[in-house]
């Protein structure tokens, strides 16, 4: 119970200095077990090696960067585009939410590596395509199924007043329907943001163009530079973060007036 | 408009909802008439069908028999050419929306130009004494202020009738005396006709002209008790024997058709 | 052929008691899943040719997507790996380990670029400008050293990773696709061409084989942990003796191909759930295994010359990100024919004749290769 | 009643699928709808499939193939494979989901109770979903492996349990910490008045009321520890799994393309039965869950 | 314990909340006894610190400065005796658990057997008039009736001090005479007293011994009316003079300090 009571007594600088801490306490740990112990098995660099590759071939690592994150984003952005048009249509006609329940569920745990090498064959394995789609079909299901909750959180006071005041469809699905369904958006693009992200590198590892922070981290780790594919990692955490961090920004901007 | 069309009118209204366990009679035979600017309460316990027949007058819902007219048009018509205002319990303010754009959206949905829009929002704000805060979003208002603004946007289309579903029920007693005088006073200044529900005795005699006692099981009107106070509400009111005889008067109505179970309050 | 090498090696073969307890049990880690490709050594363990050379529990593990065999032996969780060349040279650069290749399995390169007959593409040469498919992983580097042998840049081509189909090729989402002699070349003809309704058919292709190239490399070779070999005569003698039960394994492969594929088809399904394309596609692979081993020379037998072609073009080759494979020589302990050499003078000795040649049988695809 | 009104819906759903997969093979031009191709190869972008056997199987083919022998010889039918393979690979992604929840529990309890803890490991954690599996799979097998030359047995199947739980533990870390903050300050006031510990607030008022947040949870963690498995089986090639099948079925799926699609529907089916499952738990919990119908 | 130890002693209790926006004194210099079996109103408009003075002595919160005393007994000691019992302005009970469970909730964290435990809860449930509803879980019942679970719960311990958040607040008007005419009672069959914080000045009145009038910025006690009603509280006192002239001498206590301008309401 003494939980808030402790929180309230915390220094406000303690929110910034407790992440770093942890952060560095989990580099000391990683440094001790790799260069000091010299325990871990050769996949597993130090950070420092890890550090120094990400300097040294930054410029190589940020073109692959850019690949991927463009895939993730286009990714994401048709994506989430199309879920919001089906959770239209689902929150509308109650039978079709009701038939898309079972495929978005399939969809939702099919794995990445089954569906890739099949997207690249309906679609060229040559072209982004493929690693778009997979990010795209990542990106859909929390889109869907949180606008889909958002179209239906309308009040039933809000629904009353805009009937009241005899507004059309069209215009209470604008200036009542989107605006309730935004923050719930938002949340679903923070969720997907970091999916589209690992599912685009993740799709890259199973064939298309030999591109990308996928390809680069497979290919060094198999051949030895276990360093140099970790700072690639770092890469795609970077991406990641990157991805996370702008949509978390949307939500809060979103959720900033939504209703308690 | 004939001095006669009432304001609203409703004969043999019943409303029956189906469902799942069977069909519940929310209102039988309802027989009411509330004449152009004429303020009336609804008062009676829960569950006798207070909101269901303001939903019915709103055309929110359709009566499953006999007739509805407001002011000698179909409730639907009337809707459609907004002939009321209406206000909830809760607030219902679009929490994205700043307290200007929330009291001008019936007005933005009617299309009304911007200019004309942000005049007739002026002066709304001015009459709930709001003006310094149209441009303040929900969340930063306490209670009472949110439902003034409800009220200003129920007033945008200057409305004949306006139709109030509790709506100082959330607040506390000091609020809410205060905005039932500013209630008195806004009704007077635009000569709208009220329907007013509301649990609240004191509230109900402070304010009406006519109150309309319900009972529930099947919900139906019991009983409608003519207040006859002056015009004139003002504090001092509150503390007049006439109040409190009105009091006691609608509380014998009540008591006298309350059936209701301790068990299921 | 026989063996040239008339010196012992320090350690002697099994039979002899030294100052150490011999091993009997050994691990030989695999590049990929169970397959024909991997014949001899699965016979070896069906024929009880490892028994015979005194092991009592041998496993061969197979590897998946991310296990790289010289990775596992670099850890110690096995003995032996089954690994090519140049993927094993740019490890050991890159992490400073060392490892020996005591046998060179297959003599030859079965890598091959198979592009459409109308394509335009004859050779190495006309790459340029093109979109190659290749799986990555360090099975470019063929491609790269090729092309760099021909002087031309490897950033002029566009690399596509083909995934473990040769749908790539067959859509014309790449001008020209990896594919080896004995698997992937096979997967082409047992599609069905709907022009013809037939099975596609060889001469719908231009086949460039590397082996004919600057950018041949030796692919499948046994290595063993260097530092181990010289320091535990156990595991020397071991080595040893694991080399004469594979070379037995296949030598049977060698002359009984369809007993061999079907003894790996049965092993892959029952013993390990692999499932593998079916029969027919082994017995090809068999086929081609077979002549990628047995080009004439002895059996396992590392060729200088053939080492120093696998060292330049990896030394020459740089990849799309402009990186090298390696950038100096190996060192001299990357290989050593002593231990082959001692495993074939024994099994000589035992009357076991290791010469012969690989009389090449008719394989017929079938569709799916089933 | 609903319940079979929306499994009607549910199987319309598919049977539209199937109808929109075949319909579209019928009309679609075999090698997709193409734009900006330069006559190279790969160039262009397609923007409606291919339709020829190689990219989309008739969905017969893809049932009747089930049927047949998973890679000829005396191989057994793929469907009895799949099914033997999604066993396997279900019990991993079990234990991975218990290791999942574990963890995510304890993260959650910890997080709560200390507002440091909070501060120092959620974003961390969230961090931490940004690492691709496929970086750290070998690097679990390989720590794995050392362990079991050790001394301590450390099987395969282990190592992919614990790479699944990395996927599962996430969400239930979340989850976990936001359920136990979820009681009402009303709550929290009425057992401080009670004079109740930690102990006693967490069992009777914590961890009921975190059940809503809770199961939700669980059944993201569920799907995530089958996904999970899968590609950690991939990625260290562990035998017997839905994963390897996976891998060597795109072997052949140029000659064989009907194949691969039976471990695909293998682990669709796999990853509903695993967050099926939690909604079994979810009905034993009901009463829990009074609260949700409310909010 | 002597009869003169007073069931609340609060001597110049101050409350400060420290606020990103700067320091909220919620209270100041609050002077207040509280006879055993006393029964006690806090009255006053909203955020007049009618709710922070309740969790003082609830020992929710510890005072910035001043002293209280429970049963002669610091705060929290108090707390830990479970001295008191408290209910609030939502019935806060359990969802997942009957009403039989909620009402046995402290009983079962203090420890008391199973046996005793069902043997009190069904006197409680007898108490509140809700025996035949002690399996239903809180989402079958009304409002006042999960209001009446919460009372029941608060006097599981037989408190000699009764805590009260405007228990009723939520309710419709009807039902909250109802239970305060059940609340009068169980006061008096228990002997416990009562601080009772409310918005409703009739409520008030109708309920207390005596009613303390606050107003707010800063929170502090600007009168204390001394009700004088009889100890009987029935239906007919509601329509009875003495208690229009208590209702009206609050009133006027209440609106000679309230200060806050319309527009923060
Ligand atoms: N949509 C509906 N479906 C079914 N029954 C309904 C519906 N709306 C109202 N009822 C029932 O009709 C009756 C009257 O309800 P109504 O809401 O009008 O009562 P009320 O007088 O406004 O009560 P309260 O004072 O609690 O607001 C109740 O028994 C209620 O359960
Ligand atoms: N935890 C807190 N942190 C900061 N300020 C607080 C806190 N609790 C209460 N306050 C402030 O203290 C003042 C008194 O609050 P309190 O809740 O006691 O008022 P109240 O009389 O109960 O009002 P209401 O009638 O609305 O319940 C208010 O100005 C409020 O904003
Ligand atoms: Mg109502
Ligand atoms: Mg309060």
């Amino acid at each position: 119970m003494s939980a808030p009571a402790v929180a309230r007594t915390l220094p406000s600088w303690a929110r910034w200095v407790a992440p770093i801490g942890t952060g560095v306490i989990g580099l000391a740990l990683w440094v001790l077990y790799v260069d000091v112990l010299q325990a871990a098995p050769l996949m597993l660099p130090s950070p420092i090696a890890i550090g120094e590759e990400l300097v040294l071939r930054w410029d190589i690592i940020w073109e692959d960067m850019l690949i991927t994150a463009s895939n993730a984003l286009i990714g994401l952005a048709a994506g989430s585009l199309i879920a919001v048009m089906f959770a239209a249509i689902a929150a509308t006609f109650r039978p079709v939410d009701g038939m898309l329940a079972p495929i978005v569920a399939a969809l939702a745990v099919i794995p990445i590596v089954a569906i890739t090498p099949i997207l690249n064959t309906m679609f060229g394995a040559s072209s982004q395509f493929g690693r778009q789609a997979v990010a795209g079909l990542t990106a859909f299901i929390p889109v869907f199924v949180n606008v889909l909750r958002g179209l239906h959180q309308t009040t039933p006071v809000h629904r009353d007043l805009f009937r009241s005041i005899g507004a059309t469809g069209e215009q209470t699905f604008r200036k009542l329907t989107f605006p309730t369904a935004l923050p719930y958006l938002t949340t679903g693009l923070r969720i997907a943001s970091s999916l589209a992200v690992i599912s685009a590198l993740v799709a890259e590892y199973c064939g298309g163009p030999a591109d990308g922070i996928g390809t680069a981290i497979a290919s060094y780790a198999k051949s030895g530079h276990a360093a140099l594919a970790w700072a690639y990692v770092v890469g795609g955490i970077l991406i990641g973060l990157a991805f996370f961090l702008v949509t978390a920004a949307l939500e809060w901007w979103a959720t900033r007036r939504a209703p308690a | 408009m004939t001095v006669t069309t009432p304001a609203v009118r409703a004969d043999a209204v019943g409303k029956v909802f189906p469902t799942k366990t069977g069909e519940v009679t929310a209102l039988t035979d309802v027989q009411l008439d509330v004449a152009p600017g004429e303020f009336v309460s609804l008062i009676g316990p829960s569950g006798c069908g207070k909101s269901t027949l303001l939903r019915l007058i709103a055309d929110l819902d359709a009566p499953t028999s006999g007739t509805l007219e407001i002011f000698g048009k179909p409730a639907a018509k009337a809707r459609h050419d907004q002939d009321y205002g209406i206000a909830f319990q809760q607030a219902g303010l679009l929490p994205w929306r700043t307290v200007g754009e929330n009291i001008g959206l019936p007005l933005e949905i009617h299309g009304k130009d911007k200019r004309q829009r942000a005049d007739r929002v002026a002066e709304l704000a001015e009459l709930v004494g709001l003006t310094d805060f149209v441009d303040s979003h929900p969340d930063q208002l306490s209670g009472g202020m949110q439902q003034r603004v409800a009220i200003a946007r129920s007033l945008a289309e200057q409305p004949r009738l306006l139709l109030m579903d509790e709506p100082f029920g959330a607040l506390d007693e000091m609020t809410r005396e205060y905005l039932q005088s500013e209630l008195t006073r806004i009704a007077a200044e635009t000569h709208a006709a009220v329907v007013f529900v509301t649990h609240s005795i004191p509230e109900a005699v402070f304010l009406s002209d006519r109150v309309v006692v319900m009972s529930p099981r099947p919900g139906r009107i019991t009983e409608i008790v003519d207040v006859g106070l002056p015009d004139e509400r003002d504090e001092q009111l509150r503390e007049a024997p006439e109040y409190y005889d009105g009091v006691t008067a609608v509380r014998e109505a009540l008591h006298g058709t309350t059936t209701a179970r301790p068990n299921e309050r | 052929s026989s063996s040239e090498s008339e010196e012992e090696p320090t350690t002697s073969a099994s039979g002899t008691t030294e100052d150490f307890e011999p091993l009997t049990s050994v691990s030989l880690q695999l590049q990929w899943l169970p397959q024909a490709q991997f014949a001899g050594y699965y016979v070896a363990l069906d024929q009880g040719y490892f028994e015979e050379e005194g092991f009592t529990d041998v496993e061969i593990i197979p590897s998946g997507g991310d296990i790289v065999p010289q990775d596992a032996l670099v850890a110690g969780d096995v003995d032996f790996a089954v690994a090519w060349v140049p993927k094993v040279l740019g490890t050991l650069e890159a992490t400073g380990v060392e490892l020996t290749d005591i046998a060179q399995v297959f003599h030859s390169s079965g890598t091959l670029q198979v592009a459409w007959a109308d394509s335009g593409i004859e050779s190495v040469a006309d790459f340029e400008g093109k979109r190659i498919g290749s799986w990555g992983f360090g099975n470019e580097w063929e491609i790269f050293a090729a092309m760099a042998a021909e002087g031309l840049d490897s950033t002029t081509v566009e690399i596509t990773t083909q995934d473990f189909s040769m749908n790539a090729l067959l859509d014309g989402d790449v001008d020209a696709a990896q594919a080896m002699t004995y698997n992937e070349w096979a997967q082409v003809l047992e599609v069905v061409n709907p022009e013809t309704g037939e099975l596609y058919q060889p001469e719908d292709f231009t086949v460039i084989s590397y082996e004919d190239t600057e950018g041949a490399m030796l692919q499948d070779a046994i290595w063993a942990d260097t530092a181990r070999l010289e320091s535990d005569p156990a595991y020397a003698d071991a080595a040893v003796r694991f080399l004469k039960a594979i070379t037995k394994g296949w030598l049977y492969a060698r002359d009984n191909p369809e007993d061999a594929a079907a003894i790996v088809y049965d092993y892959a399904v029952n013993a390990e759930l692999a499932y593998p394309v079916g029969p027919t596609h082994q017995l090809w692979m068999m086929n081609e295994t077979n002549k990628l081993i047995w080009t004439g020379d002895d059996f396992g037998v590392i060729d200088s010359a053939a080492w120093d072609k696998t060292v330049a073009g990896a030394l020459s080759a740089t990849n799309q990100d402009g990186l090298n494979l390696i950038t100096t020589e190996p060192a001299d302990s990357a290989y050593s024919n002593e231990y082959i050499e001692a495993a074939l003078a024994a099994l000589e000795e035992e009357g076991v004749d290791v010469s012969g040649d690989y009389t090449e049988i008719d394989v017929t695809l079938t569709e799916g290769g089933q | 009643m609903r319940g079979a009104k929306g499994l009607g819906w549910g199987i319309l759903g598919v049977l539209s699928l199937i109808l929109l997969w075949e319909g579209y093979k019928l009309v679609g031009p075999a090698e997709g709808v193409v734009v900006g191709d330069d006559g190279s190869a790969g160039s262009g972008t397609i923007l409606l499939p291919r339709t020829h056997e190689r990219a989309m199987p008739h969905v017969w083919d893809m049932a009747a193939r089930l049927f047949e022998s998973t890679s000829g010889g005396d191989s057994p039918p793929l469907i009895v494979s799949v099914a033997n393979a999604a066993l396997l690979t279900l019990g991993i992604a079990a234990l991975g989901l218990v290791i999942g929840v574990t963890v995510g529990m304890a993260l959650g309890l910890v997080m709560q109770r200390w507002r440091l803890a909070e501060w120092g490991l959620l974003p961390w954690i969230i961090v931490s979903q940004t690492v691709p599996l496929i970086a750290f799979a070998p690097v679990i097998n390989s720590i794995g492996n050392q362990i079991d030359r050790g001394g301590t047995p450390w099987p395969q199947w282990l190592s992919v349990a614990v790479i699944a739980s990395y996927l599962a533990f996430f969400p239930v870390a979340v989850g976990a910490l936001r359920g136990l903050e979820s009681p009402d300050r009303i709550h929290l006031d009425l057992m401080k008045s009670y004079a109740a510990g930690y102990r006693t607030t967490l069992l009777k008022l914590r961890l009921p009321a975190s059940v809503p947040h809770l199961l939700p949870a669980l059944r993201l963690g569920a799907a995530n520890a089958v996904l999970g498995v899968v590609v950690a089986e991939v990625s260290i090639g562990m035998r017997g799994g839905l994963g390897r099948m996976l891998i060597q079925l795109a072997g052949q799926a140029s000659g064989d393309p009907a194949a691969p699609w039976g471990p695909i529907f293998g682990s669709v089916v796999l990853g509903l039965i695993a967050a099926g499952s939690i909604a079994v738990l979810g009905v034993g919990l009901k009463k829990y869950r009074r609260g949700e119908a409310s909010a």
